[in-house]
């Protein structure tokens, strides 16, 4: 599909706070570099497995990480490392994960795919499509249960609608009123295969109706908007207990992952995703609109690529997993034998 | 002690356990305003109300996954399958999920849960209705397995899955919920992990567990008509596995036959066989024989399913082969 | 939800030929006699397993049965009896099946859960509920690529709806355009739970738009409207290879199964529905509108009885199966050595 | 002969198969236009288009479920998963399906079809990617499983699954699709059911399959080195398994050990060990000793997976265990 096929205006910019802005830049930035730094690393031969990146993407995480409250939740897929940098998870500790190493952020045992950081609000990178869908349902329910107030959010890739976790974990939310925001993340192909031949519809909010949800759909061009609207349904969730499915029309500017040279789209389509990404609107508003100069931007640049250049250095210097580790976290009292030494 | 059934062990277990911690809850197909397909469950609606003990609609992976979900965030789900059989349908949810989740997120989740449900064929209900799944769930790490034939065993056994930290399967048998048993008036509970000698001997060592139980009792009282004094082990728990039991009987008949309901390729019964001939090696005066399903999808007709389930002759016929191998 | 909910107007009488309805009315008056002379053998302990019936619902069957043509097929549930007696199987057979029988439909290997008569055009009944909704959307993906012109017609509960496979093969059948007509026997429960536990939505058809496929939803009260509706959308997939999904008000008289005694519903809701029978309904209009006498009416029962009873009769005298028979059947070997004796 | 990768040898039996029979045709995700996750069906789409070279939405169950329908229609599918990892999901369709059908209708129905993809672990995708199916998928009857080491036997057997009127399930290597090997110029086919010796020897029979294959042969080098002459047999096919090849190679060794990738419960390699202490028990000079995954989740990080992974010096080990047992 093209960008322009969903419309919608953007906040004025009158009501767009400069340095509102001038944090999500530079946390979108900070995913967007990170990226970086890790597909290098991969090129380098030092990152080894699948690595899906995020970029292109970002200010759907960041839009997300900054409307979080405490003890609300993100529930992902493998294409997960926009979600940790956005919610605070060490950089350092993220890269270590890509390489393997012992400071990962769960100890090298999930690499890429499997992204957790239970204190910053990431539940979880899942690798199975569509798995992770009931899941999350799960937590809205212990929620409701335990009356806790924490919202769930749960995004897949619109490749994710077609398979029966999706459809069961999104049918009991509905069943049951849990307090959850479903995302689908449009970013119009699953691995090779754009929307049109994956199935039969163009909009995927067409399912809420029979999960009695209420649906919203956009193209994610500006931060400030998808926060606002992300914003609605995080509070339907919160206030009234009421689930919302989201369909978010984006795009991934890399292949889908590092083995993918992506030769199955046009540069011309690519470019015209490129003309609204989000991450550049950002940053030609802080320049044309706010008066942010360039040297202003390119030490936001510079800070955001020293950290990502440490979090690289951290991961290369740090140790291996010891041996003794591949046994711990299997049953609870592995770690209770491990704690006792 | 009072004569209960199973079906009565097991919902003591969960009306007990749900009484003293209000985190664990019980969802499934029937379970509340049904009563449970095999009353399990009866009464327990009325007493905890429809946020904890919750009717599904038919949809195993979404309310599996649920559980698993619900555990991540503290709660303890009790996930009933109205048979195991429907459980094929969220292989993925135990197999990727329950029991991968505490291990990729580095140990920063606790899985309390348990999945339990009748396992193993019942009567006449066919192929797809007849199958007995701890072949499929014993085969991965981080979940437990646990199978039980007796009120007794049921109960505590349940009582210990549920407060257990772990994902745990818990086997029950559909034909077997209204056998009767005497269980203790005070609460117990049962280690997880503990194999059971339901009958001693010393000539052949019987490995059973679940429904293979009365058959394995019962054959081996042919086989003492015969003459061959059997001790009858009841694994109860199948991962982990009490290997020393089934080794310390073995040391001392140096014959084992192993009688269960499943499938004979792989499975639990060949892991059992492996351990035996490597561990008790030296021990064992005879091959080790297998008495369980005929590789075959289970036919319908009475006659039929008969010959394809392990009866008590045909599990005598292979303590025979054993007792008197090389003699 | 009460049976009155879904209006729709019923063929005129005018336009209603009386001995169309009598052989309609026959044959719905053989699946019910079949149904309480296989539930009266459950009673007497000749009959063991689960026994499913269909008494309530005969409509459905008897007016597809009635449109099908050569190579046409029905893919259904576990309640299959009234499919198969419908599609003209050896009543005989079909008994002696329930009795586990050599003569049996399926050899007794089967039973009441898992009927095929593939010659009859019954291609199967699924006792994995949703299970069997891919499989029919893989008949119809071979209608069309043999281009063969054959329909195939997969029933389903609505509690059926809610789970994976149903929605995997649902959107698949929409992705690939495949000629199919998908239809919902909504006989308000599942078991012992009602659709508004089961369902955030009442109207199941709300899923069509999501595959991309027209709907039609009706109260089954009518065996000549219920055959007209769905005409159309057999002849949507065989002319135009559309799939269709079709959500039919219905009713079960008898529990889920013999072992169900339904005790959660009340009197009052099995009256009102008994009200709109469709056997009864049809039973009166050939008796108050086209002079059809109770003696003739009661000569077309007697006859259908006796073709009962000679099944039951054939069914108790059938022999068992042979202990070998249990080896036949998995592998296309085992036959051969089979025939090759 | 022709020196080609495993990964053309399975497109060379796709592309002979579709070429002689247009019943038979293959879907999956990213078959077609993408030309396969691994570029095992490269081109196919242009030769065959898009009817028989199908993109399938991510829907396993579905697809699976598709296959099993078209076969009984009268098509010979072709079910890619793009790893087994993901046919998790679709486990119902093939246990209660495509295994059970034709039991089920008592013969109405054939069901000539493939499942086929990458098995067992790759290298570092963690544990949700890293699984060997065969453990799951030879513990019921109704299929055939099959798991392929070298261009030859890829090719040979992959073309007779396809001619094949049963299920087969049909195991690959993510990391051996550029394994390189010798394959005929003319058309052969493999026997299903049959295991090939890959190194003949005489003093410790190594059972093998699939990923296992080039550990099997590298440890069996360095036990060569020890002084210890290794017979490797190459199961090929799991189910039906060839035990007389085994057993006859035992009858000779009097020792065996079985090096393969998956889990240590159960599964193929306890079947084993179990037949042989069975059916040559007065044979075996040694215990049979297993060599396989630890009994873990496969962790990321690589010298972890490296550990847990048989390698060739651990597999080394258990082969001397068995050589020097008792010696
Ligand atoms: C059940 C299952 N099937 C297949 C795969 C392999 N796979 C991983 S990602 C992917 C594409 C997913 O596309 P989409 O849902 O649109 O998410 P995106 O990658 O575009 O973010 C596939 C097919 C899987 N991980 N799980
Ligand atoms: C996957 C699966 N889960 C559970 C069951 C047990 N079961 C058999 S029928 C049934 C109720 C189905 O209700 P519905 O789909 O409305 O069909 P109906 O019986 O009313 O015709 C259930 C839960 C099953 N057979 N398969
Ligand atoms: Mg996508
Ligand atoms: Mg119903």
């Amino acid at each position: 599909m093209s960008p322009t096929s969903a419309k919608s205006p953007s906040a004025p910019v009158a009501a767009r706070d400069p340095d509102e802005l001038r944090r999500l830049y530079t946390e979108m930035l900070r995913i967007r570099r990170f990226e970086e730094s890790a597909a290098r690393a991969y090129t380098q031969g030092k990152i080894s497995g699948f690595l899906h990146l995020y970029i292109g993407q970002e200010a759907i995480a960041v839009a997300t990480a900054d409307l979080m409250k405490p003890g609300d939740r993100v529930v992902t897929t493998y294409r997960d490392h926009g979600f940790a940098v956005a919610l605070g998870c060490k950089t350092g500790a993220c890269m270590a994960e890509l390489y393997g190493k012992k400071t990962g952020l769960v100890g090298g045992n999930g690499g890429s795919m499997h992204f957790f950081a239970k204190e910053e609000g990431l539940w979880g990178g899942y690798a199975i499509v569509g798995g992770h869908v009931p899941v999350a349902a799960g937590h809205a329910y212990a929620s409701k249960y335990k009356k806790d107030g924490a919202v769930t959010l749960c995004f897949l890739g619109e490749g994710a609608m077609h398979i029966g976790a999706t459809h069961e974990g999104m049918h009991l939310a509905g069943l049951w009123r849990l307090p959850i925001v479903f995302v689908i993340e449009n970013n119009q192909y699953a691995m090779g295969t754009p929307l049109s031949r994956q199935s039969p519809v163009e909009d995927l909010t067409v399912r809420a109706p029979s999960y009695r949800m209420t649906s919203d759909r956009w193209v994610v061009r500006d931060v400030f908007e998808t926060r606002d609207r992300l914003a609605k349904a995080i509070d339907r969730a919160r206030e009234e207990s009421q689930p919302t499915l989201i369909e978010l029309l984006t795009y991934r500017f890399r292949g889908h992952s590092m083995s993918d040279p992506a030769k199955y789209r046009t540069k011309d389509e690519v470019e015209k995703w490129k003309e609204i990404d989000p991450l550049h609107r950002a940053e030609k508003e802080l320049h044309e609109e706010h008066g942010v100069s360039e040297d202003e931007l390119e030490s936001i640049d510079d800070k955001v690529t020293e950290e990502m250049d440490a979090a690289v250095d951290f991961a290369e210097s740090s140790p291996l997993p010891d041996p003794e580790h591949r046994f711990r976290n299997h049953y609870v009292e592995d770690d209770l034998a491990a704690t006792e030494g | 002690m009072a004569e209960i059934q199973i079906r009565e062990a097991l919902r003591q277990a969960i009306d007990e356990e749900m009484g003293r911690d209000d985190t664990v809850f019980i969802m499934g197909e029937e379970v509340g305003h049904y009563n449970g397909a095999y009353k399990v469950t009866e009464g327990l609606l009325d007493r905890y109300g429809e946020q904890r003990v919750v009717d599904t609609p038919i949809a195993e992976a979404g309310f599996a996954g649920v559980g698993v979900g619900a555990a991540m965030a503290g709660l303890r789900p009790i996930i009933e399958f109205m048979t195991f059989n429907f459980s094929a349908v969220a292989f993925d949810q135990i197999l990727n999920n329950a029991a991968k989740l505490r291990q990729l997120s580095n140990g920063q989740f606790t899985l309390p849960m348990v999945f339990r449900g009748p396992n193993a064929a019942a009567h006449m209900l066919s192929s797809t209705h007849s199958q007995a799944f701890e072949a499929f769930y014993c085969g991965f790490p981080g979940v437990k397995v646990i199978s039980v034939a007796t009120p007794y065993d049921a109960k505590g056994l349940l009582k210990s899955a549920i407060r257990d930290d772990n994902p745990v399967i818990f086997f029950e048998s559909e034909v077997m919920y209204s056998v009767k048993g005497e269980v203790p008036d005070g609460e117990y509970l049962i280690p997880i992990g503990q194999a059971d000698i339901k009958r001693p001997g010393d000539q052949v060592t019987v490995v059973t567990w679940g429904q293979g139980v009365p058959v394995a009792l019962a054959a081996a009282e042919l086989a003492a008509a015969d003459g061959i004094d059997c001790e009858v082990i009841d694994l109860r728990t199948l991962r982990p596995m009490d290997t020393e039991a089934v080794l310390q009987s073995v040391r001392k008949t140096n014959r084992a036959a192993l009688i269960y309901h499943g499938w004979p390729y792989g499975g639990t019964g060949a892991e059992i066989s492996d351990r035996i001939q490597r561990l008790a090696f030296d021990h064992l005066d005879a091959p080790i024989e297998r008495v369980c399903y005929e590789d075959l999808n289970m036919p319908y007709a009475e006659n039929l399913e008969n010959l394809v389930i392990p009866s008590p002759e045909r599990a005598l016929e292979g303590i025979r082969r054993v007792a008197y191998f090389n003699v």
